[in-house]
Formats: structure tokens, C-alpha cells, sequence
């Protein structure tokens, strides 16, 4: 139904195979997502354009392991994620998948730095080391300036390049970004996407783009489009 | 099913099987709570007054509770008949008596001791207690005298020996220098009660009384009141009387241990009144987070246009259920604790340092105790209850 | 230590939605309450008993042994038997009787006890209590007599003034004769306030025995024992194996009462506290489930950056934790201030409601004692984390079973 | 900006004028609506379109009197809202206005007929006769044989027409509908929505609903747009 032939040289870095999700409300079973094919090659950029509400997110949480499907299987370089241990499946989301969501979802109590640092600290890195690192990633999303300051202290593209940063912290191999442009105006994600581009180039991160902005999505690599729960390759370049 | 409104929704949020039973299982926690608090008042209470009212059948019932007499502990019955004196409230009977300190001075011992001169043929509470010769041997010109058993083992003397009494306050002029008026008596008889009265107080004829006092004729040192209620003295006391005379009560001689008993009392209450306040704050947390759990049915009903007064009850209603189960249930079972609370602690083989604790239910102080903790219930859950009406619809609707 | 770092950012975060710090405020109060209430008790209790060792026990013989009837005769050969059973640390002859004393007007009946001086240096502390130390001046044959503070009161009789005793004399035939009046000097006044100084008088050996003419005679032997909470027993052993008849009685008879009740004071009083840390742990539980629905968004968030299960489940129970020992923490400050303060403090509550609290007729002190025993407050201080430890379990198992699909999906 | 005079004859059952609001939060305040004006008759069926985030909702609660605006006004039977007391929009709400949310919000405590019931109890109608009532209604929605059963137990479809039922209970003047459509499939909506209409007709109810479904919206009488926080007239039929 789709092409998995895209890039021979390398397998790709995540697939989904006959992918499906329903949620059981009462007697009631929605039917979110069906039979989804996909896979994506490291260090590319792609999108899924589709309107609100048609199993955008839960594709993407599926992806990262948050959740599990009804049936078929999320495979990620090389690794069914179902067949992985709750352990196994936290540590995966620590060191290869980053996550950035339409509301930045910082922790309030916590300092910029500290939002920054929290995947390391999580991985167990020691704090002192966690800081540096987190004041170089601040650097590169250039908000060092603002490193003490609390998320209720900065402006709604501020928070966003935070979260963004947070999630390239432990230079995972994929980033999922959910509608990351979503609660801003038209000028500051325009400077969210020229960053997320920046950060590919720069340290080889894929990113999995779920928007409903097709300029935005047009600029990917690939585009796919996701409509009442199934996917379809929209149009190569 | 449609009792007024938010009894309606209280209720039924309060016992629904479907809300979270972790919500539940913290309300049955104050609920418990709150029954431990209410047992133990109301059981240590009982105790307490069991304490007092032994100690009033014990002691009180023998010695005199309430006297009246004029200046100097003096009374003439010609000059203040029995008749003169104003009818007095909880007063049953009333008689003459002469009474002071006297010295009890045997072979072996010497005592100081209280005496009561009295009428045999007048009813006297020892009367029954006398279990070796008669009361009735008090007859006047005798000198006979009745005595407590332990005084006389004190005194290592038995019916028909003889013993002298000595009052130090009347001396009389003796060739040999002033002395204390003083003469022989024969024991007529002994009583048994209990240690401290044995030791307490010893019974002759009023007439042989008056003379060894050196009373002058018709003359007595007070008429001794008989009443219904020995402890609650204050009322009788505040009562007006003829100018010269005055009352004598009891709490002059045994005042101390009373307020003993009742200072232990006070101590004990509060001790157990803050598992209380801790378990009403447990109301309050635990409403807290049911209302947090009802965020969004707040504020759906509020969409429906329930006003913040009704929500408010509502919470109410569910917050002081637990309190007010927990206060009824922990109140009936206190009851019945201290109702038969020595037949339930020998079942248990519970003995408190081997006395038996006596257990008397004041149901007055039953009834403040209940009150006192409805109220406490109710009022824990107004600050809960006071967050639910002010929650945000648009907020909590919004995050849906 | 990242879950504590994360549990203290979290209480301190906590959204002043006004419920949550309120509810967190009650339940460290809860806490509080039952620790100082707890340790307050306590240390009154270990005053108690401190008390009646230094008040009672140190003054009172521990055990006394008396013939069956009338005095003891070859006192010096059961002297020295009992002084060499086992347990037995110390023992002296003495003379006891009752009798009235008099000054003016006023009459007193009381125990009058005959002391050999020298011993009773070695057997009891009484030498301490006379005020402006007179115990020496306190010597055979002088008239002297050491009243105790309550009596000296009750008979308004200052040292150096002379008092009357009544002492009951038996004619050869047994009839009665006048009781036999002796003038004695108050040389000393002990420093016992309660029950005990209202009633207690001590006069030398040799002057009793003169008085009462019952020659070399002694009403009977006391002892002081190594282990004071076994003296009736160690007492029955000796007069067992001792041939003269001998009648034993211990100091538990007529004080004992004093020292049982001081346990079940303790025991109610322990029970009642752990019921009330109990209920406040369960305010912990609730604060804790409405703190982790309040940080609800933040785990899920921690989740999605790979925070395992067992990480949350640590950081709410440091949560959980730290609650508990604040509480704890506040209420041993509490509960120590007050305990070591407190006979002031009932001083001044006396004044305000004008009684006095322990009276002195009844009770064996009239004031409040306290002792505060670090290991109470160890005992006290470990219960109240272990109930919060296990209060904090529940609410953190919850913490993990946050959904964050549900949670982050929603918004 | 918009027109006023679709129906001369009858002044507007609901309108706003110059209606703002925004939220602080931190440091950041976010416009939500701005100089929002529009009007709605008596027995008509309005749409707004928009996408999510765009302040909808907000505008929903701000017409049903259960936020208050930062500026401006919303006039409801020539009344403002501004000027009533608490008690008095809530007897509003009770008595003029239902609402029905994308989430069914139905109390999960009480049973289906309960739930229908509510409004009128709370207008303080005795039980009986406010649950033969509700058995109507029940019936008008074609539900009277689930009257017994708790939320729980009823599918998607079956919530959202109970939802309409309570909502229509007191015969409002108005209902305000928010994406009452968003969580059912293709199909239940297409039934929901032709309830809605045979409402309107029946019991001459005006109904606001808000969506993002094209293809319902234009089946209103009017439709408005909604985006960044203001205000415009689609197209009229």
C-alpha cells in the first residue's frame, strides 16, 4: 500500500507493521487507527498533515511506546516494541526518542536548565555534567540567556525551543514533534521550523512532524497524510 | 430517589460503588476515626464518673454532707427548731447532731478521729453496716461507742473494752492543771465500710456528745442535712438562711480528692479529644479530594445552572455523612461499652492494675459529646465544600 | 539523589491552588499534634517515675521485716542475718508509731519513725531534704524532732520551736492512763511537699525507744534492695530463711499503687497518640493522591522523557516522606520545648485558673514533673515515619499507574 | 463588520458586542477572542467553524454566562449578562440555555433518565413529574429503553443524545453545541445532526454549534468563521 523502497542502503531506522488501535468507551470500540504501514530512514524529515482528532497523536505515541496497539507491531531499528520489557521500553524513550507537543509540557517547577537537563538526569548522568551539556543545548536553540528563568516566565515560542531542546538533549535518533507549531503565530513557527531543520543537519536527528500547516509539511522530505486512521504517502518531492 | 436535590446528589456521590474507591476508603477513614474518638470520651467519661460516684456512695453517703449552724459551730434547738429552718431544695431529712475531733487513746494506740453524736432512734446510713453489737446500744448516759473495724485494729481493742476519749478544743480546770475534757467509753460495736471511713469516723449517743463538748442544754453543733445529690453541693449552698446561721459542706474536709478526680477527667478528655481533631481533619482532607475527583461534575451541573449554595450542600451532605455515621455509630458503641464495661473487660481478662473500673453514664455529657461532634463534622467540610462552589466551569470544561 | 531532588522541586511548585498547600498544612499539623502530644506524655510520665525515686523510694524504706506482734527483740542477730542475705544492699533497726502532736491549739495525728542516725545516712537520701541543712545538729537523747514541710504547715511550727507529743502509755494491767506528753524541739523541717511530708516525723533511735520504754527493743528491721521493682519478692526470701517469725511488708503496699498507675497512664497514653498518628497519616494519604492528580501532567511528561515506574513511585514516596518529617520534625521541636518547660508552664496555668492542679493532699508531688528520654523521642520519631512511609505507598502506586496518553492526548 | 438586519421583525435572541478575552498566564497573555460581534435569532441554527485552539469553546462559555469576559458585553433577550447576579445566570442557564459538549459530560453517578432529569430538578420541579418528563424526552430521542442504565454502559451515539436531551429538557431558548459531533464516526454524526434539526423544528430551540466538520456547518442557516479569535460571516445560504 505504500513504498518501503525509498533508501535500499540502510533498513529504516522506524516501521509499523499492519499497525492498529481502538479504544474501548462502554460497549462502544472506536476504530483509531487501521492497518498502518509506514517507515521512516534516519536523519529525515517527515510529515503527517491531518485534521484534528483523526489518530495523529496516537500514531505518535504508539511510535514512542507510550501506548500499545490493539494489534500489529512498531518496530524500531531492528526491535519489535512490543516484545520489550516496560524498563526496556522507559529507557528507549530516554536515549533515542524525543518527544515535543503542541502545549510545551515543561515542568513548571523546574528552571529552563533544569527542563533542559531532565532526560539526563534521568539517564543518570550526574548533575554537574547534565548542566553543561543542557547550557550547550540552550546555546544552540539560543535561549542561554534565559537558563534560570521558570516556563511561566517565557513567551509561548521561548517554551517551545525549550522543549525542543529538552528533547534533543540525549541526541536520540528520532524526534516526534505533535502539531509543534500549533499554538504559535504565523512568524515565531516559522522560526520553530527553521530550527528543527538547523538541529537535522546538525546532529542527524529524524523528525516525524504531525501538523495540520501544509506549508510546513511541504518543506519535509517525505509527507504522508493520515485521513479517518489510515496513511497514505502524499506526494514524494 | 429525588429527596431534596443535593441530599439527592450528596448522597449518592458519597455511597456510588463506581467512584473511586481509593476516594471512599479515605472517607470510611475519618469515619473511623471519628468512632474511636467518640468511644473513648464517652467511655473514659463513664469511668470517670463511675470514680466519682463510688467515691460518693463510699463517703459522702456516711459523712455529714451539709450541716447548718450558727456562730462559732454552735446551735441551740430551742432558740432554731427543726420547724424554723426554710424548706430546702434536695434536702430528704434532716437531724440533730454534735460532732468535733476527738482523741481515741487505747492500750496500745492513739488516734485522732472525727465523732457523730447521734440519735439511735433517728435513721443513720451506718446503721446496716454494723456487724458486731447493736446501733440501737447507743442509748444516752451509756457512753457507749461504735467504732470502724480497722480503727479498732488500730486501737487493738474489741467490743466491751474500754477507751478514752479526749477532745483537745474543751479542756475543763482539773486539780492537776487544764486538761482535755475527756472520759471512758465502752465499745458497743463495731461497722465495716471501707478503709478510709473505718478510719474516719467513730459513733456515740448524742446527750453523752453534748457533754463531753460541754454544750450547755437544747444545745447541738449542727442539724445535718441528708441530701439527694451530695455532689452537686453548690446549689444547696447558694441557698439564703436565716441571718445568724451558715452552712458547713462537705468539700471542706473532702474537697480535694473531688477535684482530683475531676482535674484526671479534664485530662483525660482532652487527651482523647485530639484523635477527634485529627480525625475531623482528616474530613477535610479527605473532602478535598473528592472534590478534586468532582471537578468536571461540578461543573457540568453548574452548566445546568445549579447555584454555589446548592453545591455547596451537596458537599456538605457528603463530607458530614462520614462524620455523622462515625459520631452516631462510635457514640451508640461507646455506650454500650460503658454500660456494661466491667462484664465486657473480665471477657476480655482486661484488668486495669486489679481494680474493677466502675463505669456510670451521664447522659447529659453523652448528649454534648454527640452534639459537640456532629457539629465538628459538619463544620470540617465547609472549607471542602466552600472550593467545590467557587470551581471555574469554563476552566475545568476546558482541559475535558 | 534525583527522586528527592525532584520530590522537594515538586512540594515546593506545590500550585498554591489554595486546596492543595491548605490540605498539606492540615496534615503536617495532624502530624505534629500527635508527635508532640506523644512525647509531651511521655516526658511527663519519666518525671513521674523520676519522682517517685527520688520523693518516695529514696525516703521510704524499700522493704521493712517486724515480729508478728509487739517489738523485736535480739533485733542485732536478725540485723545481721538479713544484712548478708542476697539482693540486700543495706539495712538499720527502726522504731515506728502513731501519735498525735500538738502546738497551741492545733492537733495532728502522725507516724512518728525512730532512726539510727549513722545508717540512715547510707539508706536513704532523707539526710538532703532538711532544710538549711540541720541533719547534723540532729542527735541522741536531745528532744529533737525532724517534722516534714506539710506537717510543719499544718501546725505553723518554725524550726527551734517546741511541740507537744502525745505518745499512748498502757498501765501494767492495761487500764488506761493519761497519754504519756513529751516536749520535743523541731530541730529540722523536710523539704516534702504531698502526701508524704504531711504525716512523716523522725526522732532518734535511742530517744524513741526511751519514750515508748520498750528498752533495747526496735519495732522492726528495713532494708533497701538492689532492684527496687522485686523488693517484695527478695523481702519473702529472706524472712524465709530466717528462724525468729517475721511478718514482711515492701514498699509496694502503700505506694505501689503510685508506680502502677504511672504505667497504665503511659500504655492509655502511647495507644491514644498512635491512634491519632495513625489518622494523620491517612491526611497524608489524601494530601498525596490530590498532590499526584496536581502533578498529573508532569509525570506523564516525565514519562514520555523515559522515567521508569520505578523513579515515580520513589519520588512520591519522598514526597510522602518529606511531609511526614516536617510534621515530625515540628512536633518533636514542639514537643521537646514544651516538655522541658513544662512544670513552668503549668506554674503559670495554675495561676491563671487560681488552682492548683496537683494537689498535694492526694498527689505524692504538687508539681508537674518532666524528664525528656531521647530514646522516647527516638521510638516516637520512627513510628511517625514508618506510618508515613506506609501512607506514602499507596498514593505512589497511583502516581505510576498515570496514563500519559490520556493525559497529554487531552490537552 | 457583519449584518445586523437578517430579520427585522425580531430583535436577536443572543448578541455580542465588542466581546474580548484573554488569559494571563505568567507572564504571557494570550488573546483569545477579539472584538468579537455577532448576533443569533430565535429558532435559528448558526454554525462556527474554526480550528482547534481558536477560541470556540471560549466563546461558547463566555455566551452561556459561565466565564466573564475581559471586555465588552453579551447580550441575551436584551439583557447583559455583565449586570446579572450569579444566581440570576445560573437560573439562566437552567431555564435558557443548554449546552452540549464534544465529551458527553454525563454524571457517571446517576442513570440516563437522572441525567435528563437534572436540569429540571435543579429548577426545582418535584421528582415525579420531572421524571415522566424526562421519560418524554428520553422517547423524543429515542432512548426510553435505556433510561435505566449508567453512562458507562451506553455507546458514544447513545451519550451525546441523552447529552441533547438534558440539554433540552427545560426547553431552552438556545442550545450551544460544542463539536457535539467531534468523537463519533462518520456515521452516528450524520444521525446526531438530523436530531438536531427535527429539535429545532419541534420545539422551535435555536441552536449555536460549534465544529469542525465543513460539511455539517453548511448545512446551518448561517454559518461564521472562526479564526485567531475573531469573527466572520461565512457565506449566507
Amino acid at each position: 500500500m505504500n513504498n518501503y523502497q525509498t533508501d535500499l542502503s540502510s533498513t529504516p531506522l522506524l516501521s509499523t507493521v499492519n499497525l492498529c488501535k481502538s479504544y474501548q468507551d462502554g460497549k462502544v470500540t472506536t476504530h483509531i487507527l487501521n492497518n498502518v504501514n509506514f517507515s521512516i530512514n534516519a536523519k529525515t524529515m517527515t510529515s503527517i498533515i491531518g485534521s484534528s482528532g483523526s489518530g495523529k497523536s496516537t500514531l505518535l505515541h504508539l511510535l514512542g511506546g507510550l501506548d500499545t496497539p490493539t494489534s500489529g507491531e512498531v518496530i524500531f531499528k531492528q526491535q519489535s516494541l512490543n516484545r520489550l520489557s516496560e524498563i526496556r521500553k522507559a529507557h528507549l524513550r530516554n536515549k533515542e526518542i524525543g518527544f515535543v507537543y503542541q502545549f510545551h509540557h515543561l515542568l513548571s517547577d523546574f528552571s529552563a536548565l533544569e527542563n533542559v537537563a531532565m532526560p539526563l538526569l534521568i539517564a543518570g548522568i550526574n548533575a554537574k555534567q547534565a548542566q553543561e551539556q543542557a547550557f550547550e543545548m540552550l546555546k544552540s536553540v539560543n535561549l542561554s540567556h534565559r537558563s534560570k528563568h521558570r516556563p511561566a516566565e517565557l513567551s509561548g515560542g521561548e517554551r517551545q525551543r525549550i522543549a525542543i531542546g529538552r528533547a534533543l538533549i540525549n541526541h536520540p535518533s528520532i524526534v516526534m514533534a505533535d502539531e509543534p507549531t500549533g499554538n504559535l503565530d504565523q512568524a515565531t513557527a516559522e522560526t520553530i521550523f527553521e530550527l528543527l531543520i538547523e538541529l537535522n543537519q546538525h546532529y542527524g536527528t529524524a523528525f516525524l512532524v504531525v501538523t495540520h500547516d501544509l506549508v510546513l509539511a511541504k518543506k519535509m522530505d517525505q509527507q504522508y497524510m493520515m485521513s479517518h486512521g489510515s496513511l497514505t504517502l502524499h506526494e514524494s518531492e | 430517589m429525588f429527596r431534596p436535590l443535593p441530599l439527592f446528589i450528596g448522597l449518592r456521590y458519597a455511597y456510588s460503588k463506581k467512584s473511586d474507591s481509593f476516594g471512599r476508603f479515605v472517607s470510611w477513614l475519618s469515619m473511623i476515626g471519628i468512632m474511636l474518638g467518640s468511644i473513648g470520651l464517652i467511655v473514659i467519661m463513664s469511668v470517670m464518673n463511675g470514680f466519682e460516684n463510688e467515691m460518693q456512695n463510699n463517703i459522702l453517703q456516711y459523712i455529714p454532707q451539709a450541716q447548718i449552724t450558727a456562730d462559732n459551730e454552735r446551735i441551740s434547738t430551742t432558740e432554731y427548731p427543726k420547724s424554723s429552718l426554710p424548706p430546702l431544695k434536695q434536702v430528704n431529712n434532716m437531724v440533730p447532731l454534735v460532732s468535733g475531733d476527738v482523741i481515741l487513746q487505747s492500750a496500745k494506740s492513739i488516734v485522732l478521729t472525727t465523732m457523730l453524736g447521734v440519735d439511735p432512734s433517728k435513721y443513720d446510713p451506718i446503721i446496716n453496716n454494723v456487724y458486731w453489737g447493736e446501733f440501737a446500744t447507743l442509748q444516752s448516759g451509756q457512753y457507749n461507742i461504735i467504732l470502724g473495724r480497722n480503727l479498732a485494729s488500730q486501737l487493738n481493742v474489741n467490743v466491751g473494752d474500754k477507751i478514752r476519749l479526749m477532745v483537745p478544743e474543751v479542756s475543763q480546770i482539773t486539780p492537776v492543771g487544764k486538761l482535755p475534757s475527756q472520759r471512758v467509753f465502752t465499745v458497743s460495736g463495731l461497722f465495716s465500710v471501707n478503709r478510709d471511713i473505718e478510719q474516719s469516723i467513730v459513733y456515740l449517743n448524742i446527750d453523752d456528745a453534748a457533754k463531753l463538748m460541754r454544750y450547755p442544754d437544747n444545745t447541738i453543733t449542727s442539724w445535718r442535712l441528708y441530701l439527694d445529690k451530695p455532689l452537686n453541693i453548690e446549689s444547696l449552698v447558694s441557698e439564703t438562711l436565716p441571718k445568724s446561721l451558715h452552712f458547713i459542706d462537705w468539700r471542706v474536709k473532702r474537697g480535694e480528692l473531688f477535684q482530683a478526680i475531676k482535674m484526671e477527667k479534664n485530662v483525660m478528655g482532652l487527651l482523647i479529644s485530639l484523635i477527634v481533631i485529627v480525625a475531623a481533619f482528616n474530613i477535610i482532607t479527605s473532602l478535598s479530594l473528592l472534590v478534586m475527583e468532582k471537578q468536571n461534575e461540578i461543573a457540568i451541573l453548574k452548566t445546568q445552572g445549579l447555584t454555589r449554595k446548592n453545591i455547596m450542600l451537596i458537599f456538605v451532605i457528603q463530607g458530614a455523612s462520614s462524620g455523622i455515621i462515625g459520631t452516631v455509630v462510635g457514640c451508640f458503641i461507646g455506650l454500650m461499652f460503658a454500660l456494661n464495661l466491667s462484664d465486657i473487660m473480665s471477657a476480655l481478662g482486661l484488668t486495669f492494675s486489679g481494680i474493677r473500673l466502675p463505669s456510670v453514664v451521664d447522659m447529659a455529657q453523652v448528649t454534648v459529646v454527640f452534639i459537640a461532634l456532629l457539629l465538628l463534622s459538619i463544620v470540617a467540610t465547609l472549607y471542602p465544600a466552600y472550593r467545590a462552589a467557587n470551581i471555574q466551569p469554563a476552566e475545568a470544561l476546558r482541559y475535558e | 539523589m534525583l527522586a528527592l531532588f525532584m520530590a522537594r522541586k515538586f512540594r515546593q511548585g506545590r500550585k498554591q491552588s489554595g486546596m492543595l498547600s491548605l490540605i498539606s498544612v492540615i496534615s503536617t499539623l495532624s502530624i505534629a499534634i500527635g508527635i508532640a502530644a506523644l512525647i509531651i506524655g511521655l516526658s511527663a510520665m519519666n518525671g513521674f517515675e523520676r519522682e517517685l525515686k527520688n520523693r518516695v523510694l529514696s525516703v521510704i524504706p524499700h522493704a521493712e521485716f517486724y515480729a508478728e506482734n509487739g517489738t523485736l527483740a535480739n533485733w542485732r542477730s536478725v540485723e545481721n542475718q538479713i544484712a548478708h542475705s542476697p539482693n540486700i544492699i543495706a539495712s538499720a533497726p527502726f522504731i515506728r508509731f502513731s501519735g498525735l502532736v500538738e502546738k497551741g491549739t492545733k492537733l495532728k495525728a502522725l507516724q512518728v519513725q525512730g532512726v539510727n542516725i549513722a545508717q540512715e545516712e547510707q539508706m536513704s537520701v532523707l539526710p538532703r531534704y532538711v532544710l538549711h541543712d540541720k541533719w547534723p545538729s540532729f542527735a541522741d537523747n536531745q528532744q529533737q524532732i525532724i517534722i516534714g514541710a506539710g506537717l510543719a504547715d499544718a501546725l505553723s511550727a518554725k524550726e527551734g520551736d517546741w511541740i507537744t507529743l502525745l505518745i499512748p502509755t498502757s498501765g501494767d494491767s492495761g487500764q488506761l492512763k493519761q497519754p504519756k506528753r513529751v516536749r520535743l524541739m523541731v530541730v529540722g523541717i523536710m523539704d516534702f511537699s504531698g502526701s508524704l511530708g504531711n504525716s512523716v516525723a523522725f526522732i532518734p533511735l535511742a530517744d524513741a525507744q526511751q519514750y515508748l520504754n520498750i528498752g533495747d527493743n526496735v519495732t522492726g528491721i528495713k532494708v533497701n534492695v538492689n532492684n527496687i521493682y522485686r523488693a517484695n519478692y527478695i523481702a519473702q526470701n529472706t524472712a524465709m530463711n530466717i528462724i525468729t517469725p517475721l511478718s514482711v511488708s515492701s514498699w509496694e503496699v502503700n505506694y505501689g499503687y503510685m508506680y502502677h498507675d504511672i504505667q497504665m497512664i503511659r500504655q492509655i497514653m502511647y495507644l491514644a497518640m498512635v491512634v491519632v498518628m495513625g489518622v494523620a497519616c491517612f491526611s497524608i494519604v489524601s494530601t498525596l493522591v490530590i498532590a499526584v492528580k496536581d502533578k498529573q501532567r508532569d509525570i506523564a511528561i516525565l514519562k514520555t522523557l523515559g522515567a521508569t515506574n520505578e523513579l515515580i513511585r520513589k519520588i512520591f514516596i519522598f514526597y510522602g516522606l518529606i511531609s511526614g518529617l516536617v510534621g515530625s520534625v515540628i512536633g518533636a521541636i514542639l514537643g521537646i520545648i514544651i516538655s522541658w518547660q513544662l512544670s513552668n508552664i503549668i506554674l503559670v496555668i495554675q495561676s491563671l485558673i487560681g488552682r492548683q492542679l496537683l494537689n498535694s493532699h492526694i498527689y505524692f508531688i504538687d508539681f508537674l514533673p518532666s524528664e525528656i528520654h531521647i530514646v522516647d523521642i527516638v521510638i516516637v520519631f520512627c513510628t511517625a515515619m514508618l506510618l508515613t512511609l506506609i501512607a506514602s505507598y499507596y498514593p505512589a502506586r497511583r502516581a505510576c499507574k498515570v496514563d500519559p496518553v490520556k493525559i497529554l492526548n487531552g490537552f
